[in-house]
């Protein structure tokens, strides 16, 4: 038993850490240009631009212990903005069960940041229970193309993606974890309706998607009809997992420290009031913990075992150490946590009720905690319920 | 021992449901939260013809003599249908002192306007340091002749855009912490430099700055003492408030998991929604009964009205949260928009959650 | 709305107050003689022997807040010991279903304090799920008698009884709420074996009975043959409102903060601790609003209402109440929490664990909370569940 | 990154795991406990025979030269199986203290002691004004000549009434919360005057007191930093001893649930137990990280280890009255009584709660 780095690992950490000094936006530079510049060059480092990407596609095969690096290191820095949907969320499909020719036609837009996607899983009425969806693609009696119709909701970044990976029915006569199709569907066309959703922090960046009578064209199909459940699933249970974000809480909780700090009681600060003070260090337990749960996840996954069933803990506790972090910081923004869209009293305090807000979402979507439980009392505990 | 509320209060609590009715559907709503304002003239111009804004004033002046039951009824009504007329900081605060002041004169003048909605006043307590401390006041008021010079920043004072009047809590000697020394000071809302900006919950506040704004002494309404009763009736009012949105939350979880199938079942199917919900139905019923509670205590001037009213604050704000998070959390994705009802009770909790104390604050205040 | 007293409800406090302390016994004095004489005493008072009882029967036909009155001074008074299962259980059955030969045979007994009873509800392997009872009892061919044979578990002060009221099955063919029998059994008598059951926290009040082969006359039947789980049921939502213990926990909790106030801390007591007090302070909040709930409930009871929903939170809220302030208690002691049996430190450290854990039945007996729940999620808010 | 233990570990793991399951079904332990002594003198023999007693010392003294990782797979399993003889007393706090000591020539005559099972220590540093603070300390050693004289009293020293040797703390000067001027004394058990009785876990403490007892001065064995080391081994073990516990119970419950029927199902089949077992998984796999965490900064001797200790033992603590309490719940009735093994288990948590500092102290600890 050890955690220790070993000399490589150090080695590892100081050139990650050069290089994402390196590669800083400097002030004024023109940004979508610097983004692109940036991935080319972590592409160049072998892979530093798709870290989870197998190497045969590109990756650049690192030791679990080397993704918990980057991983630490890379939350503090400023990295260009990314979207999981094309890097993290396709390309695995694509990897598994796309043809040569799917995998030669995207693969290298996803990699490059030049083609944004989306993800068309969610409809209304269906919520956790993914697979009740009920977009129908109708093949056409020559065999060439789908015709899809139906609703996706909750479509984060519709409004800025080129194309949609999307699972539509394509029979329903079974079970309905069967007769899922998986289809690629470019959004800018006629038929494609982008309506955006305003969620409670007043952000836009979930939409509904009404798709009505759009041609999709056989080879836009992954893998074979009425499997598109089978490939999407096994990427669920991976994306829940990086839902954790345990790096970024352990980040957002020092800040929460700082912010406290900065709001004076008295002669001392709110960092000093004994129910606050607790609070925090009761949150920051919880995070020295699931830090090592996460570890003990990746040392498992390092040695080749199954992710024991530590790993189930992850996104439950990480969403909820989240949620309390935002929490405590509304608390501590006191009375100007109540204004809105303007910077008022302590400067924290405007992004803290946004974050609050927004991040109640964070137990539900991806599966909401009470069906993650309802997961881990079957497949941890194996209870099954009647 | 009777918890039913009389028939007066019945007709009154009636008047506020149906005007709630009429008026409160949340297109309406949005409606006046996007507007400048704020709010509605037409509604608040009704209210003072049904006389609320007459409510807790002296017969003797014009008023209908009500106590802190009847602010109950109007602010849990008010809570169920997320109004948003500036009545708590016009009536409870501003007409709470007004109408417990010593200074008769000001009373005098003052009050007919109120009660026809013309005068609206609000009251400024807050400042940058003082968190939730009624007592932290660093804004001056320096004796200057027969007047008083003050300077200083207000924060977070509600509706004070629309206000004829602002009360101002301000230092006129003592220590930042002395309760002492303390004087609340009446002053046109045109004497005062104003950031104005809304709330989360679409109502309004400003952020206020007093640069040598001279008032005449006579504009003193009264000491500390007034301002911690105004806020033991704004505890009272604002948790009555809050009791009407957690109403609204709940029920509605209750009929949206009924309505809403998951896994080819209701939600409400569900035995670990079922429990949860079970179990904000018994903090509502809670805070309901800490509500009566802490407002008969309140009207009858028990000796321990004011501690109890720091129980209540801290129970309301401790369910408030769990309440609401849970509404939002059991409405799915659909609790996360700006569409769905809930998402602003939710909101309008939080920001009750930040007036005159969050949980915490009373919480520390009841144990001492 | 109020809740003040009239002038005669302050009267009436005078006159149990004064009760009270004329009829404290005595030091020196003969407990069991004292005990039954208070009753007698109690009697002589109109019914303040068997206050909840209705005047019919010869109970004091009290306002509900003379009740409330009476628990509060009570609570703090030191009354005989007194056990509810003749009082409170049996009695409101045989009134409300018995025969004029039982009431007469059975009723002054109970009320004088001369014949204890136990109740034979719980079965092993019934739990909170009463009904699902095995105790077979088989009606002889001439109609004479009952054979019982069964087996009756957690039965309180079995060992003391002289006799036990008793669900017993008598068909097994319907429903299992149907087919169950009322029936009257004495104690003293072969085939009536009462084996201890030890408890957390090392007590014996509860017992395992086994009945074998007991003949009981059928004039020991209340009611119908088959309508036994009708008359018991009521009585248990009854019980269970009576297990709130409102009074109770808040003159435990009083004890309490006197006990940590006498833990000393530096130079001041555990009561400044801020940890402590707030969970002090957080206890007798909701203390402070289950009691308004009592009252609430009281008073639509008064007003002839029926009970309001707010009632059915009594057992779930008040049993919590119990277990924190049991726990508390147990903190409280610290170090010595761990001492069995001898009286080592803090005085109040070996009652305390004695509490803490006895008290866990708090929440498990009258209907485990998790059942009271699925019972308000049914009653109260009207959901089903398939 | 490695959380693997080695192989010689995977040997003493299972070497104690076959101990505890040889030795100690529940009816065997019930007879240990109800016994005067309260433990086995064979199972001590045995202990000493698998080499146990010699884990935590230099191999140069006789040693195994284990670490705090060996400590914790042995009290761990321990935890699994309740084991009442006094390692934690003998080998974790006096065996500690002693393997650290400068004072060689003490160690040198007693290790040999230890290894066999001859000599048995133990720790009294509690006092019935210090609750859980090392440093509150009012029992004096008055200098007189080359000895010293302690009086005072001390309080729930574990397993007294069988040990040979007592390290006491006592204060040599400074007031009495000064961490200067405490020094840990050797005393012969035979000086001691002892009220001996059982724990509610089925262990033994005793209440010494020290009446004019004079100690020679090569007697002192280190000082309040030696101390403060035990305490922080003495959490690991705890902590380690108290998550064997938790995993029996956890285990248990959701056996049981799947064998008990109520209303027609077993009542694992109720998805509100589920979700509770499943909220016990987790508080115990969380602990489980902690514990590894702990451990971990403590063999290298992290600067942030002493803090890490105090995150564990407030953690263990919040899930042990957890799982605990949920365990007896979901038990229902028989989770009430003495013959089921979960309602000992939870006996042993509360104990462990009382050792060394409670939730609430440790919380207070690491947030200083």
């Amino acid at each position: 038993m050890e955690i220790d780095l070993s000399p490589e690992d150090f080695e590892f950490r100081q050139e990650v850490r050069d290089f994402l000094k390196e590669n800083t936006a400097k002030p004024g530079a023109d940004y979508s240009q610097w983004r692109l510049d940036y991935f080319k060059k972590a592409a160049a480092k072998g892979g530093w631009d798709v870290p989870k990407w197998p190497v045969e596609f590109g990756g650049p095969g690192w030791s679990p212990t080397q993704h918990y690096i980057w991983e630490q290191e890379t939350v503090t820095a400023s990295l260009p903005w990314d979207m999981p949907f094309g890097i993290g969320m396709l390309a695995p499909i694509l990897m598994n069960y796309g043809s040569k020719e799917q995998i030669d036609r995207f693969l290298p837009d996803i990699r490059e940041r030049s083609v944004n996607w989306c993800q068309g899983y969610s409809e209304p009425g269906a919520g956790s229970d993914l697979a009740s969806l009920k977009t129908k693609a109708v093949l056409s009696d020559d065999g060439t193309h789908y015709t899809v119709t139906g609703t996706k909701v909750w479509t984060t970044m519709a409004h800025m993606a080129d194309w949609m990976f999307c699972l539509t029915r394509t029979d329903d006569t079974g079970i309905k974890q069967e007769g899922i199709t998986f289809l690629l569907i470019p959004m800018k066309q006629d038929g494609i309706e982008v309506t955006p959703i305003i969620t409670l922090g007043g952000a836009h960046s979930v939409n509904m998607v009404h798709i009505t009578d759009v041609k999709v064209p056989v080879e836009n199909r992954i893998g074979e009809e009425g499997k598109g459940w089978t490939y999407a699933k096994g990427l669920l249970q991976h994306e829940r997992t990086g839902l954790a974000g345990i790096s970024r809480s352990i980040v957002a909780l020092e800040n929460l420290k700082r912010q406290a700090q900065s709001v004076s009681r008295g002669n001392r600060t709110l960092m000093d009031d004994p129910a606050f003070k607790s609070k925090v260090a009761e949150l920051e337990i919880d995070l020295l913990a699931v830090e090592f749960t996460e570890l003990r996840s990746l040392a498992a996954a390092a040695s080749g075992d199954d992710p024991g069933p530590e790993s189930s803990i992850l996104k439950l506790k990480g969403t909820e150490i989240q949620q309390r972090i935002q929490k405590l910081t509304v608390e501590a923004g006191g009375i100007y946590s109540a204004a809105w869209g303007v910077p008022v009293g302590h400067k924290f305090a405007r992004s803290g009720m946004q974050g609050y807000l927004g991040g109640r979402a964070n137990t539900i979507y991806g599966g909401a905690s009470e069906v993650q439980k309802d997961v881990i009392a079957k497949n941890v505990l194996g209870l099954k319920r009647s | 021992m009777n918890f039913d509320i009389s028939e007066e209060q019945q007709l009154l609590q009636q008047s506020v449901e149906r005007f709630v009715n009429e008026n409160y559907d949340l297109a309406t709503r949005r409606k006046l939260v996007d507007s400048p304002q704020g709010y509605s003239d037409d509604n608040w111009s009704q209210m003072a013809e049904l006389g609320w804004l007459a409510l807790p004033f002296d017969e003797s002046d014009g008023g209908f003599g009500g106590n802190q039951i009847d602010t109950m009824i109007v602010m849990e009504q008010f809570g169920r249908g997320l109004v948003v007329e500036p009545y708590f900081a016009n009536i409870v605060l501003g007409g709470g002192i007004l109408k417990r002041s010593s200074n008769d004169e000001l009373k005098t003048s003052l009050l007919p306007g109120i009660i026809t909605g013309d005068v609206r006043l609000t009251l400024a307590h807050a400042e940058e340091q003082s968190r939730f401390d009624l007592d932290d006041v660093v804004t001056t008021a320096r004796e200057d002749g027969d007047h008083y010079v003050l300077n200083g920043k207000k924060s977070m004072v509600p509706n004070a855009a629309t206000a004829t009047h602002v009360i101002v809590s301000a230092r006129t000697g003592g220590g930042q912490r002395d309760k002492d020394g303390i004087a609340l000071l009446l002053i046109d809302s045109g004497d005062l430099d104003g950031n104005h900006f809304p709330t989360v919950d679409g109502g309004r506040a400003s952020e206020l700055s007093l640069d040598n704004v001279r008032v005449p002494a006579e504009r003193i309404i009264g000491d500390f003492n007034l301002l911690a009763t105004a806020a033991h009736d704004a505890v009272l009012a604002l948790s009555a408030e809050a009791l009407g949105c957690m109403e609204v939350l709940y029920k509605s979880t209750v009929d949206y998991t009924q309505e809403r199938e998951q896994f080819d079942h209701p939600l409400s199917d569900f035995q670990v929604v079922q429990h949860r919900m079970v179990d904000m139905f018994m903090e509502y019923e809670q805070c309901k009964s800490l509500l009566y509670r802490a407002t008969l205590e309140a009207v009858q001037d028990a000796p321990t009205a004011a501690r109890t009213s720091h129980a209540l604050k801290h129970l309301i704000g401790k369910s408030a949260s769990f309440i609401g998070e849970n509404a939002v959390q059991l409405h799915g994705g659909m609790g996360m928009t700006e569409e769905l009802a809930i998402g602003h009770y939710f909101k309008r909790l939080l920001v009750i959650e930040s007036q005159f104390g969050n949980t915490d604050y009373h919480l520390t205040q009841f144990a001492d």
